[in-house]
């Protein structure tokens, strides 16, 4: 052994300092949970892949959703028809994909007004609490007893058939979850440090809310926006089954299902994908939720 | 004497998304029957992992890479689960570190206490209460009979803690392991709870592995030390050895960073700067040395082996060679 | 973890299982559903909402009270009264005004004899308006009817009385050709004064709140389950009743209905076309002539449709051909006019023998008077937002949008499809919100006038507001004409003005599809299509 | 506790009123008449008939007319069935969607358990990937889908039960079965999900140092904490079964609420539609009521803190 090995490293100060260990962000940890649960990316996958679908489908096929062709009715797969053709001759690729859309439009606008009132609403209750707070409780209590299928059901019928009428029937009991989920994010954070500091410094309660709170309540209404989502395409499916909905030829992946499963017996084809699609959408959105939530919710940290 | 617990070159790894993570690194200690181990360190340094690996109550990420532990004549490392279940509470039991968590909330103090009671004493429910509430009263607990009744959330958590060792001394275990017995409590609860170990120990005549990072309870309680950080052991000695003859930069650093009566204001307490190594990617030479104010080239070169300095103190590190500057052991005294 | 593999294993069973059960049903032998020759089952779509004469409306309830029950005269195989509970045909005066039935010697099922009274009792306590009767007015014809249900006259100034036991007489306020064919409708079969009084407001509601006097009684009655008919054994005419019993299930959806047929515990149901095609060449299918047509109104309070050059190009503009061949697939006939096929024209002859209908389709002409019609109206292109307003049903949404498809293919014309519940639809062609409305007419009875003065310029039912004197004046002539030859022609006269106008696009004459087993025989339908007649209905099954 | 109990019935009470105003003045104002041959019936006559109905009179009157009757615990009578009593055919009806109802769930939840359990016990092994595709699967497939092949299936091609129809106990096992699925899917992974989390708890520890066996700690230990929080999904779970059943009652023919209730509405029979919206949300707000106070009893923690704020 030499003598030098025995002298003293020479080093400044500041590398003390240096952290050992990589420091990872939330978001950057997330994303590395998320990564390497290979569930919630191979539904990423799978809905990255329906997305694309949805909206560029058509392009890869001369057909649109609604022209019909009598002659060449319930037709099987084939090289000009890749998903077949419907009764009335209308291709089915097209039509599947058109459906797609809409169901997932319908999801994405039903869900984005749940999380806009549910943010508000559970917000406003959560910050400001007390009698404030009982109030709004009480509301919410109240939504949550109401059978939701009854109210949407008779708002339906209420309503004209269309897009948006059954996004908004869909978020009329929707929010309350959200709302709830919010407010309990808030009522946790709004007692801690950062910001009790933000307060005292004097800062205005819109900018409490939206610059502290809010980015800290991210991460629960991701997750269950993740699960929302599938389950207002559920809905939807379920509505149409007993053929309340939208404006043909205007088709979602409900009103496919439900007109496939009439002739299950004689074209399983005009059934098969868009269940399989509406299946691979839950399926895609139920493994995105559970990842992100393994991901995002610190809880389940282990 | 013959030690009732052997560890040898123990290796214990967990599996994460990020890799491996080394958390034991070949560690040997003893423990004497009677006697009072303890092992200081870092959160993370691999101690409770230790405890833990004793029992055989690791996670299922968690694998015992090799070594072996010897307890009375058999390595508990490849004991069968059904043998291990027949040690574990009987031979050797294990305390927590926080009692508000370590008992179930849905059951009586007196369910969860009999449930050692019968399993391994094989006492009917009648017998099994009679010594439960002896047991409560053991630990200090007035008023056994009514507490055998409650639930944990209706008892303190001084109470609780209490509750927590009568239940590990149910079986009557020869080896007790108290995995940071008091971090949990309030200072004064502290001492009690302490103050009760020592006494159930020379009591029951059992031994005692002390897992703790706080100093001030070893000076008090124990009589022999283990300093262990990043998965490794790097002092071993006893109480008096440790303290009055510090060998370990670490566990120098440790000892400074303890607040004592006696130090005068303008004596701030000094913090050990840096954090301790990633061991997913444990560092090949000494772990300490990039927190380290004596480091040298060769400990970011070679590891140090543990080599004794009498038949009692061990060590790891450079500094002990003959080699190095002898520089450093002036600050043994403590007034740099 | 595998997850990845896992999902796509099941994802495969799933593929699997759905083209797996679209194989055939080889391996049910073809056997009666009941067991035996004895028992008929057939399901029903719906619960009766209740079995009183007065109240019932509903096709399911006047399917069971047409077997259960027999009114004075019955409808034969071909549609033409027979005498039923009347001995014979009944008198009539010269005025055409007085009919008087005698009637034969029979029995209610609990063994007491059927009387004119039960007659009289019946009609007038349908047209009192506490019983709040939906088909009141189809008993109109008759003298001060109307009068007593409007609270206008007393019960005993309407012209129904009993001579006697076995003697009744019913004036009429004007010569009505099809008072006959009317004898046969369920809100004319007797009922008995006793049975209704004991029950009060439970009458009919349950099996053992009615009596029956046709070739069966109802002995069981589960609600929205099912329900049960037996041999009458006081029937008058019990010897040609062949079967025992028959059960009727009532189920909901037809791809069930279908699929209890497929495993023979059905005999017979009533099916969606989209479910023809299973059957396609089997002898299963049977078609079901409805009296019933169905057109698209115009809503000509909007000046688009009050140009005949546009309400033409519609008509022109559809292919009704393909619209029954390929969309609709229910053996529907393609319309010209407003008259079913088999509406009666005279004694002899259908009303179509007598004049025959034109089916216009001309994708060429109907873009010519499309445009004609433009520069007529002066408009560059078409009104925004133009609404086709039809039913949400399955069958109802696909011929609306096979529609806005030919419209778009043979016009250029741009229609949204508003498919909405039946109530919402009736509201909205009630109050004119519509551009377009798909609309239909089933026959109460077997006569021209009962679609004619649907059109009568302010007319109810006339949702269009189309208007044309001519139309009215031949329309309202003919309600009171004694003189059937005339009467016929001015009908068929008022017919071809309708379609000359434009009043309304024809589309089709509408059948249903049904399934019934091979070995089912002798049942049949009435001849507005609305119910089966099991009296001479038998099994014929060997193993 | 029974303040507690009390608060949240006056709390039902409330909800309940709002419920039925609001559900009163939104069928009100569908369009239409509840008459049955609306279609034909002159317009002179249509009005006749909707007076005698006392249908013609101000919206307001009506409510209170209807709100007295409720005071008597009448719920009227049914506009599309005419003169039935509609707690008569709720009673009636309520049976069959009951019967499939609970059955799904008992299904469902022994099922679900089960999978839910062995999955958390075996986390990341194949029975814990069977489960858990299991799960998203059976979240994934709509209802009326696996109703429908379940009837087509095992009803025609097997024959081994009734593709649908009402009357035997055979009848009412693959309604409940298509029920049960959610039902399955939802339970298992709220199970699994509680059960890990319960076994990562330090007091699982505890009990196996005393030297319990795995099956102990799981048994008395694992499932008993993990299974008192399941009951909260009960309420969740008995709302979703409500929906399904409306399907699944159609698809297999049961003479249930959900036939109904679908076909009051399209009907305009405004007494049938604020009868089962009145029953369906009683029996929504008393499962959840029942839940809590089950779950407060069941649960020391809370038993005990309920005893305190007495």
């Amino acid at each position: 052994m030499e003598k030098e090995s025995f002298q003293p490293i020479q080093r400044n100060f500041l590398s003390y300092q240096r952290l050992e260990r990589k420091q990872v962000g939330f978001w950057q940890d997330a994303w590395y949970r998320f990564r390497s649960n290979k569930g919630a990316l191979l539904g990423a996958i799978f809905i990255i892949c329906i997305m694309f679908f949805a909206f560029f489908g058509s392009s890869f096929s001369q057909y649109d959703y609604y022209s019909q062709n009598l002659l060449e009715v319930d037709q099987g797969d084939s090289a000009q028809h890749y998903f077949g053709t419907d009764s009335l001759g209308r291709d089915l690729w097209a039509r599947t994909w058109y459906g797609a859309k809409i169901s997932l439009l319908i999801a994405f606008l039903a869900v984005a007004l749940d999380v806009l009132i549910g943010v508000t609403f559970g917000g406003i209750s959560g910050y400001f609490g007390g009698r404030v707070d009982d109030t709004m409780q009480r509301v919410i209590e109240i939504l949550y007893s109401i059978p939701n299928l009854i109210v949407i059901i008779l708002m339906l019928m209420w309503l004209e058939p269309g897009i948006i009428p059954i996004a908004v029937a869909l978020s009329i009991t929707g929010w309350v979850p959200m709302a709830r989920i919010v407010r309990a994010q808030v009522l946790k954070l709004k007692s801690q440090e950062f910001v009790l500091a933000a307060r005292s410094l004097g800062a205005s309660h819109r900018r409490i809310f939206i610059r502290h709170l809010l980015p800290n309540t991210v991460g629960p209404i991701i997750i269950s926006v993740s699960f929302s989502i599938p389950s207002a395409i559920f809905f939807e499916a379920f509505l149409s089954f007993i053929g309340l909905g939208l404006r043909p030829p205007q088709a979602s992946l409900g009103v496919l299902v439900n007109e496939g499963y009439r002739y299950l017996q004689l074209y399983p084809h005009q059934l098969l994908w868009p269940a399989l699609l509406i299946s691979l959408i839950m399926l895609g959105f139920n493994l995105m939720g559970d990842g992100l939530r393994d991901a995002l919710d610190p809880k389940m940290k282990r | 004497m013959t030690p009732l617990l052997t560890v040898n070159n123990l290796h214990v790894s967990f599996h994460s998304y990020q890799g491996e993570i080394q958390a034991v690194r070949g560690i040997h200690f003893a423990v004497k029957p009677g006697e009072t181990l303890a092992i200081v360190g870092e959160s993370g340094c691999g101690k409770s992992v230790t405890a833990q690996t004793i029992m055989r109550l690791l996670p299922s990420t968690a694998k015992i890479v090799q070594g072996e532990i010897r307890y009375e004549q058999q390595d508990l490392t490849q004991l069968t689960e059904v043998k291990m279940e027949s040690i574990r509470g009987s031979q050797i039991a294990m305390i927590f570190q926080d009692p508000m968590t370590s008992l179930n909330p849905t059951m009586t103090i007196g369910q969860q206490l009999m449930e050692g009671l019968r399993k391994h004493l094989h006492l009917n429910k009648r017998l099994a209460k009679k010594r439960a509430e002896e047991l409560l009263s053991l630990v200090g607990i007035s008023n056994p009979h009514l507490r055998l009744k409650q639930y944990p959330h209706q008892l303190s958590g001084g109470m609780r803690q209490r509750v927590m060792i009568a239940i590990a001394l149910a079986g009557d275990p020869k080896l007790l392991i108290a995995d940071e017995p008091t971090t949990a409590l309030d200072v004064t609860i502290q001492a009690q709870i302490m103050e009760l170990l020592k006494s159930i120990q020379e009591k029951m005549g059992m031994a005692l592995l002390l897992i703790t990072h706080d100093l001030g309870i070893v000076a008090e309680v124990a009589d022999r030390v283990m300093v262990m950080y990043a998965g490794k052991i790097v002092e071993h000695g006893t109480v008096d050895e440790l303290f009055q003859h510090t060998k370990h930069p670490y566990t120098w650093g440790l000892l400074r960073s303890l607040p004592q009566l006696k130090q005068s204001r303008e004596e701030s307490l000094v913090a050990i700067p840096g954090s301790p190594p990633d061991l997913l990617h444990p560092p090949k030479a000494c772990p300490y040395v990039n927190r380290c104010l004596q480091a040298m080239v060769i400990c970011d070169q070679t590891p140090p082996e543990l080599t004794a300095c009498s038949s009692t103190h061990q060590v790891a590190c450079w500094l002990e060679h003959p080699m190095a500057s002898k520089e450093h052991e002036n600050r043994a005294g403590g007034d740099e | 973890m595998n997850k990845k593999r896992l999902l796509s294993v099941l994802a495969f069973v799933l593929i699997c299982a759905l083209l797996l059960a679209s194989c055939g049903f080889e391996g049910n032998a073809i056997k009666p559903a009941g067991g035996d020759n004895r028992t008929f089952v057939l399901a029903e779509s719906a619960e009766p909402p209740n079995l009183d004469v007065s109240k019932s409306t509903d096709e399911v309830s006047s399917r069971i009270l047409n077997n259960t029950m027999e009114g004075l005269l019955r409808q034969d195989r071909n549609g033409r009264p027979q005498p039923a509970i009347a001995a014979q045909l009944p008198q009539v005066s010269k005025d055409k005004r007085t009919y008087t039935f005698t009637l034969r010697n029979a029995r209610w099922s609990d063994g007491k004899p059927v009387r004119a009274q039960d007659f009289v009792f019946s009609w007038l306590r349908t047209l009192n308006a506490k019983t709040k009767s939906e088909y009141a007015f189809i008993l109109f014809p008759i003298q001060n009817a109307e009068e007593y249900n409007a609270g206008k006259v007393s019960a005993s100034q309407v012209g129904v009385k009993a001579l006697d036991d076995s003697h009744l007489q019913v004036k009429l306020k004007f010569p009505t050709p099809y008072f006959m064919e009317l004898c046969s409708f369920t809100t004319f079969m007797p009922q008995r004064e006793d049975i209704v009084n004991q029950y009060g407001s439970e009458y009919a509601l349950e099996a053992n709140r009615l009596i029956f006097n046709g070739p069966f009684t109802l002995s069981n009655w589960e609600h929205e389950a099912s329900f049960t008919l037996k041999k009458n054994s006081f029937y008058w005419d019990q010897r040609k009743v062949r079967l025992d019993r028959v059960e009727g299930k009532i189920i909901k959806d037809v791809a069930s209905t279908v699929n209890l047929y497929s495993a023979n515990r059905l005999d017979f149901t009533e099916i969606n076309p989209e479910f023809a095609a299973i059957f396609e060449g089997k002898s299963d299918r049977t078609v079901i002539k409805e009296m019933a047509s169905w057109y698209i109104e115009m809503n000509q309070t909007k000046a688009f449709f009050k140009n005949l050059n546009i309400r033409k190009s519609i008509n022109y503009g559809i292919d009704k051909r393909s619209l029954t061949k390929r969309v609709l697939k229910n053996d529907s006939v393609p319309a010209g006019g407003l008259m079913p096929t088999h509406m009666k024209g005279d004694e002899k002859h259908k009303f179509r023998e007598l004049s025959p209908d034109t089916v216009l389709y001309d994708p060429a002409k109907a873009k010519q008077l499309y445009a004609a019609g433009l520069k007529e109206l002066g408009l560059k292109r078409q009104p925004d937002r133009l609404e086709i307003v039809g039913d949400d049903a399955d069958s109802s949404k696909k011929q609306m949008e096979y529609i806005k498809e030919q419209l778009r293919k043979n016009l250029g014309l741009q229609v949204e499809v508003t498919a909405i519940p039946f109530k919402q639809r009736l509201q909205r062609g009630k109050r004119q919100q519509f551009d377009l409305l798909i609309s239909g007419w089933n026959a109460d009875y077997n006569d021209p006038m009962t679609f004619s003065d649907l059109f009568l310029s302010g007319g109810s039912y006339n949702r269009g507001k189309w208007s044309n004197p001519t139309y009215d004046q031949l329309v309202r002539k003919s309600m009171t004409n004694p003189n059937d030859q005339e009467r016929l022609a001015d009908l068929m006269k008022a017919e071809k003005i309708l379609i000359q106008d434009a009043a309304i696009v024809p589309l089709y004459y509408r059948s249903r599809l049904g399934i019934k087993k091979p070995f089912v025989k002798g049942i049949y339908w009435i001849s507005t299509g609305s119910s089966y007649v099991l009296k001479e209905t038998y099994l014929d099954w060997k193993k | 506790m029974t303040f507690y109990i009390l608060r949240r019935l006056i709390l039902m009470m409330v909800t309940l009123l709002l419920i039925i105003t609001a559900t009163f003045f939104l069928v009100h104002s569908l369009p239409g008449t509840p008459l049955k041959n609306e279609e034909k019936l002159p317009p002179e006559i249509r009005d006749q008939i909707l007076h005698e109905y006392g249908l013609d009179q101000p919206l307001y009157v009506q409510y209170f007319r209807f709100m007295g009757g409720l005071f008597k615990a009448d719920l009227g009578k049914s506009l599309m069935y005419d003169g039935r009593d509609i707690s008569q055919m709720l009673k009636e009806r309520f049976f069959a969607s009951a019967f499939i109802g609970f059955q799904g769930i008992l299904i469902g939840l022994i099922i679900g358990g089960g999978l839910g359990i062995l999955s958390a016990l075996y986390q990341g092994r194949w029975i814990d990937n069977f489960a858990t595709s299991t799960s998203v699967l059976g979240v994934s497939i709509p209802s009326f889908v696996l109703a429908g092949l379940l009837s087509f299936w095992v009803g025609v091609k097997w024959g081994i039960l009734p593709p649908a129809l009402w009357g035997s106990y055979a009848h009412t096992i693959m309604p409940s079965l298509s029920l049960s699925v959610a039902v399955i899917a939802q339970f298992s992974r709220y199970v699994r999900t509680e059960l890990v989390e319960v076994l990562n708890q330090d007091y699982i520890k505890t009990a196996r140092a005393k030297g319990l066996s795995k099956a102990a700690v799981i048994w008395r230990h694992g499932l008993r904490n993990a299974l008192i929080p399941a009951v909260t999904v009960l309420g969740p779970l008995t709302v979703n079964i409500l929906t399904g059943s409306l399907v699944v009652e159609k698809i297999f023919g049961v003479p249930g609420m959900g036939a109904l209730f679908v076909d009051s509405i399209i009907n305009n029979d405004y007494t049938a539609v604020l009868g089962t919206t009145i029953f369906y949300s009683l029996l929504i707000m008393i499962s959840v009521l029942l839940i809590d106070i089950l779950y407060g009893w069941i649960d020391p923690r809370i038993r005990v803190a309920g005893r305190r704020g007495e």
